[in-house]
């Protein structure tokens, strides 16, 4: 790597505070200006199970939890003993002396039991205390003053009053004086370049909601779905200060057919939900081109199929978005990459939606939506261009208003109900110029033939408000990694790795799925010596898409769907083994993870509480 | 409620398009009273939306001047709601069949009922699917013969009046397209009234359902406030609503309460007026506030 | 045309009684040997409207109902006036005389005026009479013997007594003979080679309900939906009949999971709907795969998008049937030819369902499901091979039943529940072997992997038992016409119009879609010399799909979406300009139905009753 | 209902897996009572299928030991009565939260009951959204505070109990996970019903509904029996469904009546007993019989 990074895993059951003593790290970081990702991977049940999250650390822009482990605080014995394998060369394992117990360490590593009821006895010893001990012996080893910890601390703390926050910084000196006594700072520690940059940690989710109010929406629906309802989480909290209606509905048709609802009366509309929840808003999708009406209906992928599991991620759902509702109809598809990325796509997504009068189906998956790192707060613009595209505000002087004139673009401007003068029914049925059916008493096949010209044209028009595809990276490497939506950063990094290993490879990384641009797209290809497309699912949609409109036939597939996401080495390896088949057409790669607690599962499996 | 200032009469309301409702069809009296309540409050037709399903009873926006939505076959309610939310200066008005309210969409209705949302919620029961060619409806009668039914229907209807009580509903009533004056009333009241209003409305169909006709509902029928309904009482609208058969089929306005407050009116967002009136985005200030929360 | 043939339109508003009129005409036709294929062209209102039913009589089989009329009986002005421009070379126009007014009929074509008053004096002169009327003159001059509509008007009208049928008889004479004295016959006429063999007339939408009760389909759950609800009335008149329960749910959401439920339960069950039903029922289909239940579901697909032209006809419901439901999951896509095919079709899709446990979906469409045609009974087979897969009747002694298996073809040998010993829950969420959930306390991704692969693996063994697509008619054709599903029969008759235009092609239709023959079918692609897709959509779904698989890039598109099926001519019409163009890559061609009724148009868009 | 000769106790449903509720939760006495209920009724396992949906509650099938379907958020009742209509011999219990019975699913819990299929429905009312880790929920009091409804719930809760009573329901009863002898005997009694019994049970969320706690019932509800009630009379019950507040919640049976036909005593199909056990196909010449129809 040609950066300085350390990456530290918290792994507990849900309740042991790992998300407080992670963010508490998180916060001193960003306030030194370093880089984070933070991957936290949890399971679907409340209290217990295991939850585990990394967080990773970079002098410079890091784009996902990486492939090393530098150091494990263990929080319960299970943590400990499933993790500890993990360590990289050198590593730490950071554990309370007096509950766990760890052996079997790994030659290497190193293992560091905290005295903690020791350490914590002046401040009376209370179990939580445990968790800022060895954050305090964390930050020793990473090389932090532990100034910044008091900081941290202080924040985090402040509220609960003057003794708590002094209790919190006492043990946590504990800690990191312990630590200091028996192991050395990593290697990480005198490299970094400590500043002031004050960076804000934000998830998918966040950034999409804070992006949405930035480009005006003003309505809001949903229904709770893991990982989507970190959107409504935010938009609930915040409905009042931006002024947005935010309505949790009965269920995801609900949700769909309100936020078309409010779309139709004149309000920049949006709604979220994952798979499960998308096949149900599906009908509503091709009503919302019927009436022209624009929406922004988000799908953040889980992995599938149907429940699947919940709090895992997965790319496999770009089927479903593809064929989101009957019939032929215009609408957009678009896969963010980052989280910033979700941000500014929001503002871009409403105005395709106003422009073009159709819904915009935004797909974004949990890896996306709720790993949470570091954004420039200055990078984010939240004054967007809003562009609501073609509105009359008053009855033509020149016959009667044609809510759907045909027009050359297929855009026939629209009024908003409670327009004077402008009155018109908006059908899912077909209909003519005016809006009334032709499916009642006569069905005129050539109105309905040019019904359906003038809608799906706005789909050439829209196609040129969409940037095209691009090769990012040199443009005569070897082999091209294609990739869509959040694997973004993730192959970025694998082509990092694979430069150092002398490996040219570039990226072909897809955000526009519909519109598509067909005829760069295939330029593009064409001028790929080899090209492998990474997905995080078993089929490879997006690779059969591609196919579909290109007739581009990769050389093969770099496959994960065991629910967690690819982690930058794992494509890496994918890439030489190919090289190494002598890259034969039709290969499959499937990246595992491994399973770091073999002959212990069956009793963790289910362990009883 | 806007109010124009030009006179308004029924006939403003006429549609460009006549409806194409099979001859004698319960829905052509509903139309009728519905332009002719809305005349009477000298609503604008252009601050009218008529939101409705799929369904015969669902072409009426069709067939009405005003705005309208022809949504999907269910989804009326939830569509009104949306726009509801967004323009409050609208009167919004929901149409709709029996299969298409309490079949597919009874969710919503139980639901933007329990809200009270300020919206106007008309069914026009003919207690069968009239555009699918008759198949049994929820309200359908046990024992109907229908082409889905050919050895009687199987299942209890349906109570839409007793669900309207039971859910929050500020305003219930029961109408008879064959009684237009009190209908027109009925509908009158309805809309006016703050809060969620629904109205069913008996409404035959003249092709599918042969039992439930008018002179069968004509000599079934009994008028609540000819038989002292007092409509302010929660129970003894429930009481009424249970009632069914020969000579004991209420019709008229079961209950109608203004104390509780509109969805509106409980969620502060909405204290600005309508939504669609106000400026888009958030201020640079703003922004930066959101982000340092996080930070 | 090789053989004899002559096509009838009836016209008129709904109620007019087009219907029972074509149908005598049917039977006469189906009991004297002769084929026939018949589409009811209606629209979304229940009086009034216009209905334009054409049959079309072949000596041999006819798959479409062609591109010839050459008898118009016009039972208002309206169907007049429309479709008398419509008449080939030679044609009649039938009418009443007392009511409508013939002018402006194009020459070589001739009005018949039948004085309906006159001719029916002596029986009361009922208004209904007039179609017998014309339908008696129709009789001569196609050239039956008078008996055949006796024993017709016989069978339709002897429950309603005696005298109705003598009244009937005589009316039909009156017109017979009427006719006889001022119109010769057809040239069809002397030609008819009449015989004994008795044809049903049969729907695809009938066909798949007979079928499905053949393959011991024993519970059908629908929601009514246009063109579906034909296979929902056989169900529920034929219920106690057939011992199947049918069961007219709530919503498709509903039908779907009760469809399911009752699989679940080891019934063999299924539903049907059309587009905006099945958009409801996506979720569950997921829901099916993952607790591996066998179940039916049809979509037979009208015009879209949203509710679209409910009663007219398309192919644009591929994209949603192929994304139905989030995730990778398995489950078989087939799309019936013919309503022959409809009936064997249900069969093998119960089979297929229970083989490898998982949804079978059919696709139709309004044309497929509601057009009306010939069928010899002998060749329905009422009992098909029923396979129910691999069952589990008692605990296995040698450890605990798996319901989840690992096996080598995916299959795991299911248990119907009630049956001692073998317990297990279905769920919807990720599972290991005994079908205990793994997205709880610890998603275990090896296990999580190992139940994808072994699911997905069930594709791999279904194809086996799906035939490989094939070519039909000469291998070096210079042109393949590419079909899926109901366009089969329209295509057989556009390469014969080819042939006899001496342009020699052949024929690639596909109906088994998922599991799909990649690698048979790229081989065929790959022989073809120009290859153009058929297809009754806007964007050529299943061209892309298509390209998708194998990369084939078609020559064209031939496409027709204004709601009309495709007639023989206007596929081998764009077949010439497509040789005419030079065989232009990505060429595009749009079928239209003209408008007969040009300039009365906007007039008679809604007229007023 | 098939009875197992070999001895049957509660212990004869314990599942495989130990439920993976938070400590405390009111899902743990549910889960108790039914598998007493069930040792109560002599079930066999094997003749009892439990469904739910998707939720805390809905976990439920995987820790009895019975046939289980663990379907979709809020299809649970759908996919049950699929599963009795194939296999009548089924004892079907469906469990699962009130978001998933009344919220998304409320269609189905409607039409279910006015067709008094013969199963038992048990909601584990905890009047929060639980999985999804707090959000409001179609029972959430008015005014309740929730991960999204920072403001308090502007909406009024549905009255489930009211919603069965006017829908059809032929059991209608209201258990606490508090009261285990009670809620075991109102499972048991459910179960045994011939017809639609619907038990709404009070199962407080400890994690994240801090309002509706145990304290906080116990001190609120009374015993229906205790105060005399009739559970024979619709309107004595429909009476009690709508009371609430302090020390004014009902709980105990509502409502039983026998006097309603279940579904498959409806409709002659299931006369011959058990689809699943009946041959499959027809006779050739009963199809021939079908095609001569059309001839
Ligand atoms: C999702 C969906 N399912 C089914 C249909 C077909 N459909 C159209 S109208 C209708 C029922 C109409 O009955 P009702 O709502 O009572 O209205 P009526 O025609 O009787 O006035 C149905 C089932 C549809 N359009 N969409
Ligand atoms: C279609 C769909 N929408 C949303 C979800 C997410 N979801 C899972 S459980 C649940 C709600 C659970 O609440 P409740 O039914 O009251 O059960 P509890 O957890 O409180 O027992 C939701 C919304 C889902 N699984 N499927
Ligand atoms: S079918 Fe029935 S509901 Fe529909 S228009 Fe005719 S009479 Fe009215
Ligand atoms: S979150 Fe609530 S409902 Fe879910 S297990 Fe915990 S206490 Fe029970
Ligand atoms: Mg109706
Ligand atoms: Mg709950």
């Amino acid at each position: 790597m040609a950066f300085t990074e350390y990456t530290v895993g918290f792994g507990g059951a849900a309740g042991d505070g790992q998300a407080s003593t992670g963010d508490a790290l998180a916060l001193i970081c960003a306030r030194l200006g370093l880089h984070q990702f933070i991957y936290n991977s949890y399971q679907s049940v409340i209290r217990g199970g295991h939850v585990w999250l990394r967080l990773r650390i970079g002098q410079e822009k890091v784009h996902s939890h990486g492939d090393r482990l530098d150091a494990v605080v263990a929080l319960n014995q299970d943590a400990l003993d499933r993790h500890k394998g993990e360590l990289s060369e050198g590593g730490v394992l950071l554990f309370n002396a007096d509950k766990l117990e760890a052996d079997g360490v790994p030659a290497g590593r190193k293992a560091l039991a905290f005295p903690v009821k020791k350490l914590t006895a002046d401040f009376g010893s209370k179990p939580i205390m445990q968790n800022t001990v060895l954050l305090g012996g964390l930050l020793h080893i990473i090389g932090f003053p532990f100034e910044e910890l008091e900081k941290a601390l202080q924040k985090q703390f402040g509220r609960k009053g003057e003794a708590v926050v002094r209790e919190n910084i006492g043990v946590a000196r504990g800690g990191y004086d312990y630590a200091k006594g028996v192991v050395e700072r990593s290697g990480a520690a005198s490299k970094w370049r400590l500043g002031e940059g004050k960076f804000a940690m934000l998830t998918g989710n966040e950034c999409m909601a804070m992006g949405a109010v930035a480009a005006g929406c003003k309505f809001y629906s949903a229904y709770p779905m893991t990982p989507a309802s970190g959107i409504l989480h935010w938009f609930a909290s915040h409905a009042s200060t931006c002024g947005v209606a935010v309505k949790q509905a009965e269920d995801e048709i609900a949700v769909a057919n309100m936020a078309i609802g409010a779309g139709h009366a004149g309000l920049r509309s949006m709604c979220a939900t994952s798979g499960g929840g998308f096949a149900l808003m599906t009908e509503a999708i091709g009503e919302a081109s019927m009436f022209e009406t624009p929406v922004v209906i988000v799908n953040v992928m889980r992995a599938g199929p149907s429940t699947g599991v919940p709090t895992k991620t997965e790319q496999a759902d770009l089927n479903q978005v593809l064929g989101a509702s009957q019939g032929d109809f215009p609408r957009a598809i678009i896969a963010p990459w980052t989280p910033k990325d979700c941000f500014h796509t929001m503002a871009e997504s409403f105005n395709l939606a106003e422009r073009y009068q159709m819904p915009v189906l935004l797909i974004s998956d949990l890896q996306l939506g709720e790993h949470r790192s570091t954004i420039d707060p200055a990078e984010l613009n939240w004054r967007p261009k809003i562009d609501r595209g073609e509105v009359v505000r008053k009855a033509p002087s020149d016959g009667p208003y044609l809510r759907y004139k045909l027009t050359p673009t297929g855009v026939s401007p629209r009024a908003y109900p409670g327009t004077p003068g402008t009155l018109y029914v908006s059908g899912t049925d077909e209909h003519d110029e005016q809006g009334i059916l032709i499916s009642d008493v006569f069905t005129h096949p050539p109105t309905r033939k040019a019904m359906m010209d003038k809608r799906m044209r706005k789909m050439e028009y829209a196609l040129k408000e969409c940037p095209a595809p691009k090769i990012e990276g040199p443009a005569d490497a070897e082999i091209t990694l294609i990739g869509w939506g959040s694997t973004w950063g993730v192959i970025q990094e694998a082509i990092r790795i694979l430069a150092e290993r002398k490996i040219r490879a570039n990226q072909l990384q897809f955000k526009y799925i519909l519109p598509f641009h067909r005829k760069e797209a295939t330029a593009i290809l064409l001028r790929c010596k080899k090209t492998l497309v990474v997905e995080n699912n078993w089929t490879g949609q997006f690779a059969t898409f591609l196919r579909g409109q290109t007739s581009h036939t990769p050389g093969g597939l770099v496959l994960k769907y065991d629910g967690e996401p690819f982690e930058p080495m794992q494509i890496a390896d994918a890439v030489e083994a190919y090289r190494k088949a002598k890259c034969p057409a039709d290969w499959r790669y499937e990246a595992e993870t491994p399973d770091p607690y073999e002959k212990s599962f069956v009793g963790n499996h289910y362990w009883n509480k | 409620m806007t109010v124009q200032t030009a006179p308004v009469t029924a006939d403003t309301f006429k549609g460009q398009v006549d409806p194409d409702w099979c001859p004698g069809c319960g829905d052509f009296g509903v139309l009728k009273s519905l332009m002719g309540a809305c005349a009477e409050l000298k609503i604008a037709p252009h601050d009218l939306m008529v939101v409705s399903g799929i369904g015969c009873s669902s072409n009426l926006p069709g067939f009405i001047h005003s705005y309208g939505v022809h949504s999907l076959h269910g989804r009326s309610v939830a569509v009104a709601s949306g726009i509801k939310l967004a323009n409050q200066d609208l009167n919004v008005v929901i149409t709709g069949g029996d299969g298409d309210g309490f079949g597919i969409g009874v969710g919503h209705f139980i639901h933007a009922m329990r809200r009270n949302l300020d919206v106007t919620y008309i069914v026009m029961d003919n207690q069968v699917y009239g555009l699918t060619t008759g198949q049994v409806s929820p309200t359908s009668e046990k024992g109907m013969v229908t082409k889905t039914s050919p050895k009687g229907n199987a299942e209890w209807p349906v109570n839409p009046i007793a669900m309207a009580l039971i859910s929050g509903a500020t305003y219930v009533a029961r109408g008879f397209s064959g009684e237009p004056k009190q209908l027109t009333e009925i509908l009158r009241r309805g809309i006016a009234h703050k809060g969620f209003s629904f109205i069913d409305v008996f409404s035959p169909c003249v092709t599918y359902n042969k039992q439930n006709t008018y002179p069968w509902f004509k000599s079934n029928i009994y008028n609540l406030e000819e038989k002292g309904h007092d409509a302010s009482k929660l129970d003894a609208a429930l009481a009424r609503s249970l009632e069914w058969g020969e000579k004991k089929i209420p019709i008229g306005v079961f209950y109608e309460t203004t104390a509780r407050r509109t969805y509106q009116e409980e969620d502060p967002v909405f204290a600005v007026g309508s939504l669609v009136k106000q400026p888009l985005g958030v201020t640079p200030e703003l922004g930066r506030k959101l982000i340092a929360e996080t930070m």
